[in-house]
């Protein structure tokens, strides 16, 4: 079925809610209003109070939804943009998280956190981070960045019965892309990465909005002769680091791109585990990510910090060419 | 016929009025990218409370805050270039619609995440202390950020540390797209005694009634050094931001709601010919503004990496 | 001689201080690893409280939380073993002194950032309703947690959305080594109001009155579907933590305190053949549970990483 | 002077007090009781008011200081324990760090955010994390690591007359640690990363709590004949990347130690500079850091999970190695 990424979202929710009795889905305008992006759009009218409106109150958003899966509920919670988990980061990471690992497996945390995330133009700096390392770096959580209408369904599918707790960090800039859903499909389970066009020369690995324009500089490269291999990682954690390393071992020469700031990204750890687990037949590693600022609003600015599919086809060149000092 | 004070009232209203407007209509034509939060139906807030505060009084809005930024001051040609993303004296275009300030003009700035802007306010009122000067800051607020658990640290902060601040909630019916009284168990001002102040209410659509109400309560904040919470009456007459559909508004709830509007009260003890008056200026410094604006250079790529840091 | 429910009082709370007061002898023989918060002087509130709840009510409480545990019917030996490190049916050492529950008893959890309970209370408030089961959770804080942002907004957020349940708020006199009123603007109870909701106060040295009122505000909470806000008085008899010198008490203070100690007023209704043979019985309990904590394996470090995830 | 961690640090306070007379101190019984670790002890009788005691309430905290900040005092906040700076991520983050960028350079905001954090026998996992990693992936954020009373007093220093935040983690298990403070010393700049042994085998980098077990570490490998090169990180922003680079680049191996959690930890970003950098002279990488766990409480079991003398020896020994995976 062809659906936007948004709609498959939604419909993910509606199967949970109709497959799983103890979903619920609560946030800020998520019940009557449909939601603020429409993820939510239909589901109050079909399932009632499971599906509720919060206060403006994302730490208590976040430990109510925990309350709630403490007790096998299975709840779903929104935060609006990825910026606003930092509200409620305790409850995230010095809560959420602890929750199994802490209580020797006697509790469960099933909960689902979803955002969206990343920089559309003209979006100011409190609404444009790409945060994914922050939680990737927090044992007990789940993360998955879907780049695809069928990943925003499949995805957050294996979330929703994950048993552990997963945050889904949806893009807001791929929201209106349309693709095929298979809505039958087997649900997943949470993890591994996929390599979405095959290629011998050199791995660019990279996930959410940032796929569409490595495969786009893949097909420039094409052009010239060059082979790239892309993998999208689809989850920050866990982190299929086998897929990785395979890829990257083949190839050589890795490419990590990623949204997120540059320094201390998830595309440190992606690199960090290719190099300990590949060694040197690795020649050649970059990081292609945003420039170390905050995102500013204009668009004359944010297009100069942001990664595109020029600066892609760029740093893959410069890995390919044998002066590069890092393969030197 | 009536009070010279209400032209000037009405002609700032106005101005702001005919600002949104005209920032909703260049986001239509997307000349300017993202999205606008506007003030449309609030502007007797900032234009009285702006009246009525000291030169030196800092002031802190939301994204619903260019309001707030004209009525403290910021040159009308500064703003636009802003939220236009080119070359201006507040960023530079690195704020934006949603995150902009003008320190200079004493206007510190909006706040993109809600509440977050509170306990600044607080610090800004402790320095003033601290350096013994006479200032208090101005903190302006909605409804559904009183549920946000900052502003309730902030205001026991405040209480507790002998801060002079304002915190101002303007009640404007909703929160995005939730009714106000929905999912707040007490109204804002019931807040107060929470906090050991009195709760202070005003008629937020009344720029006159606005001024008196502030310029009292910033004479109890600086004498007793205590944060004062006023929550101001008023209706969010658009949608919650320029994309905003308000499909979740009952029907006739708009019209009805219009029969307030600031404006229209403010124009009644205006004659006709003074109303023509005032609007045709402000019309065309808003054009002359948005010409100037729009010649504005884009901001060079090349500075984009500029103060992340103070050094290096 | 009196009531013979005194002497169940009596035996419960005794058994708590008795407790405590071993754990700091662990702490200072180096037995116990760090640090432990102990509850001496609040041991009515657990005793009172836990006695007037249903059987299937939910518990959570904060790091001085081992009264908690014990009254809502955790094991001593389990409780011991945990603190010492050692293997338990609780958390296999995990969670210790400052951070263990016992969900199987209904107590689900200490917690060590001030304040975070609360959310997952009123969590565990909606589940029963969307259940449909009559259960009603109880979540302790302190009277300094009333300024940590998440407690606001669990108190609206219950008020709105009909959640029942109890925040106990114990009001021991101090917040680590600040004196309770002096960085909180109001009372406790008096921030009630703030979320539509009655204050409640009562006796928090008193088991009697403790389960009195925790049995009518449970009442309440269930058959309105609305958070109640108890602040129990009380004192903390001792440090903020095991290695707290009180530098910060002012001189006499501890004596004073004392009179009003639950315990001694307890007391005065046994005789002292029963006294002396309780409290016989008790530390006999205890000495049991001792050894046989002691005797517990340490967890074995090949199971350290286990449950970080349910699977994989 | 010999001074203890603590002590080093309460002098750095006290010097600014004096020097800087727009210092102010606040925090959660920082003022009359003299600090929770006694590092304002005595401030608040020399200073007065400008050392005072908060509600608690971090978010507030940060904001207040913030607020004071942009109006050209110089706030220090102490946060009791590491882990509580999630409690006020959203205005260390989405506030803090954007000021002066976002406000084109026009506000400033010079705080300074004390806290100290790592595992101790017997702490909680809400007592025990290592979080540096968070706010080195924050563009706009300083962040400092002591790891010995000197720089317990030099990093300070050099945090309180920086006119950008910096966040300085200090080290509870290190606080009663003595040594040689130079009181008078050149208030330094913040950065730079220090060679606290030289060697030419191979590189240890390494910051906070693990400096000594990593220099014990080389004292038994030198045992057998190996000499260890151990970098001190000192700053995790920024990184100094020249000074690893160095390092690693002269021995071709890098082992990266650091107590925080190994997925996400800021040592992938070290391996990750140093492997663009360097390139394949860098034959050996390996990452010893906390496994991916959340902090269990019993000792016998934390010591399982952190890294320790021992587990640093093992990594240097197996990178060494010529069968080691990673350098075939
Ligand atoms: C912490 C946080 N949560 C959610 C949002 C998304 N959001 C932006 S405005 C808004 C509604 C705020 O309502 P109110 O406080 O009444 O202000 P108004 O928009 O009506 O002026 C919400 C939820 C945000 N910006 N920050
Ligand atoms: C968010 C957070 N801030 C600070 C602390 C450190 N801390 C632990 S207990 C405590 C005092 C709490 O006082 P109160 O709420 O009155 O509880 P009491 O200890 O008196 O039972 C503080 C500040 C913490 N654990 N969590
Ligand atoms: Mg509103
Ligand atoms: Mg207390």
């Amino acid at each position: 079925m062809e659906l936007t990424y948004i709609r498959a979202v939604n419909a993910a929710l509606g199967w949970a809610l109709r497959e799983l009795p103890d979903t619920v889905v609560l946030g800020e305008d998520v019940a009557i209003p449909g939601g603020p992006f429409g993820a939510t759009k239909g589901l109050r009218d079909e399932f009632g109070a499971r599906v509720f409106d919060t206060p403006i109150s994302e730490s208590a958003m976040v430990g109510t939804a925990l309350g709630m899966a403490l007790d096998g509920m299975r709840p779903v919670v929104e935060v609006m943009y990825g910026d606003f988990l930092l509200v409620a980061m305790d409850q995230i990471v010095n809560q959420v998280a602890n929750t199994h690992y802490v209580s020797n497996g006697q509790l469960r945390a099933p909960l689902v956190i979803r955002t969206q995330h990343g920089s559309t133009p003209g979006s100011c700096a409190q609404h444009s981070q790409s945060l994914e390392a922050l939680f990737a770096h927090v044992p007990g959580l789940r993360v998955g960045l879907p780049a695809t209408p069928d990943d925003a369904y499949q995805m957050l599918r294996a979330a929703l019965v994950s048993d552990d707790p997963v945050l889904i960090m949806e893009s807001r800039r791929l929201y209106p892309l349309k693709g095929e859903v298979d809505v039958d499909a087997d649900v997943q389970a949470v993890g591994a990465a996929r390599v979405v066009r095959p290629g011998r020369d050199v791995t660019i690995v990279t996930w959410g909005t940032l796929v569409a324009p490595c495969l786009e500089a893949a097909g420039v490269l094409a052009g010239d002769g060059i082979e790239t291999e892309v993998v999208d990682l689809r989850w920050a954690a866990p982190i299929d680091a086998v897929t990785v390393a395979a890829s990257a071992s083949r190839t050589g020469r890795l490419v990590v791109v990623h949204e997120a700031n540059r320094t201390g990204g998830l595309g440190a750890e992606v690199v960090a585990e290719a190099a300990e687990r590949v060694g040197t037949r690795l020649r050649t590693i970059r990081r292609v990510a945003t420039r170390d600022v905050r995102m500013p609003a204009s668009p004359a600015l944010s297009r100069a910090v942001l990664p595109s599919t020029e600066t892609v086809v760029d740093a893959v060149r410069e890995a390919l060419t044998p002066t590069s000092a890092s393969s030197s | 016929m009536g009070d010279p004070q209400d032209q000037n009232w009405y002609a700032a209203m106005y101005r702001i009025r005919r600002v949104e407007e005209t920032l909703l209509d260049l986001v239509r034509q997307r000349e300017i990218a993202g999205s606008v939060h506007l003030c449309i139906g609030q502007e007797a807030i900032p234009v009285g409370a702006c009246a009525a505060i000291g030169p030196d009084d800092p002031v802190i809005a939301t994204y619903r805050g260019h309001g707030w930024a004209l009525a403290r001051g910021v040159p009308l040609v500064e703003l636009l270039a802003e939220t236009l993303g080119r070359s201006s004296t507040l960023n530079g275009g690195r704020g934006g619609s949603a995150y902009l300030s003008g320190p200079q003009y004493g206007f510190f700035g909006e706040n993109s995440i809600v509440g977050a802007g509170v306990p600044m306010a607080v610090g800004l009122a402790l320095s003033a202390s601290f350096q013994g000067v006479d200032r208090v800051p101005v903190v302006s607020i909605g409804d559904g950020a009183l549920n946000q658990g900052v502003v309730h640290e902030s205001l026991n902060m405040a209480a507790v540390l002998n801060a002079g601040l304002l915190v101002l909630v303007e009640n404007n019916g909703y929160a995005e797209m939730t009714p106000s009284d929905a999912l707040t168990a007490v109204p804002a001002a019931a807040r107060a005694p929470a906090y050991g102040i009195e709760p202070v209410e005003v008629d937020g659509n009344d720029p006159a009634a606005m001024a008196r109400c502030v310029s009292s309560a910033r004479a109890a904040a600086r004498s007793d050094r205590r944060p004062i919470l006023i929550e101001a009456h008023t209706r969010r007459l658009g949608g919650h931001y320029s994309g905003d559909v308000q499909h979740y508004r009952p029907a006739g709830e708009l019209d009805e709601w219009r029969v307030g509007d600031p404006l229209t009260r403010a124009a009644q003890s205006i004659g006709p010919g003074d109303l023509a008056g005032i609007r045709n200026q402000v019309d065309r410094e808003i054009e002359t503004a948005l010409g100037q604006a729009r010649e504005r250079s884009l901001p060079d790529p090349s500075t984009a990496t500029d103060h992340v840091y103070t050094t290096g």
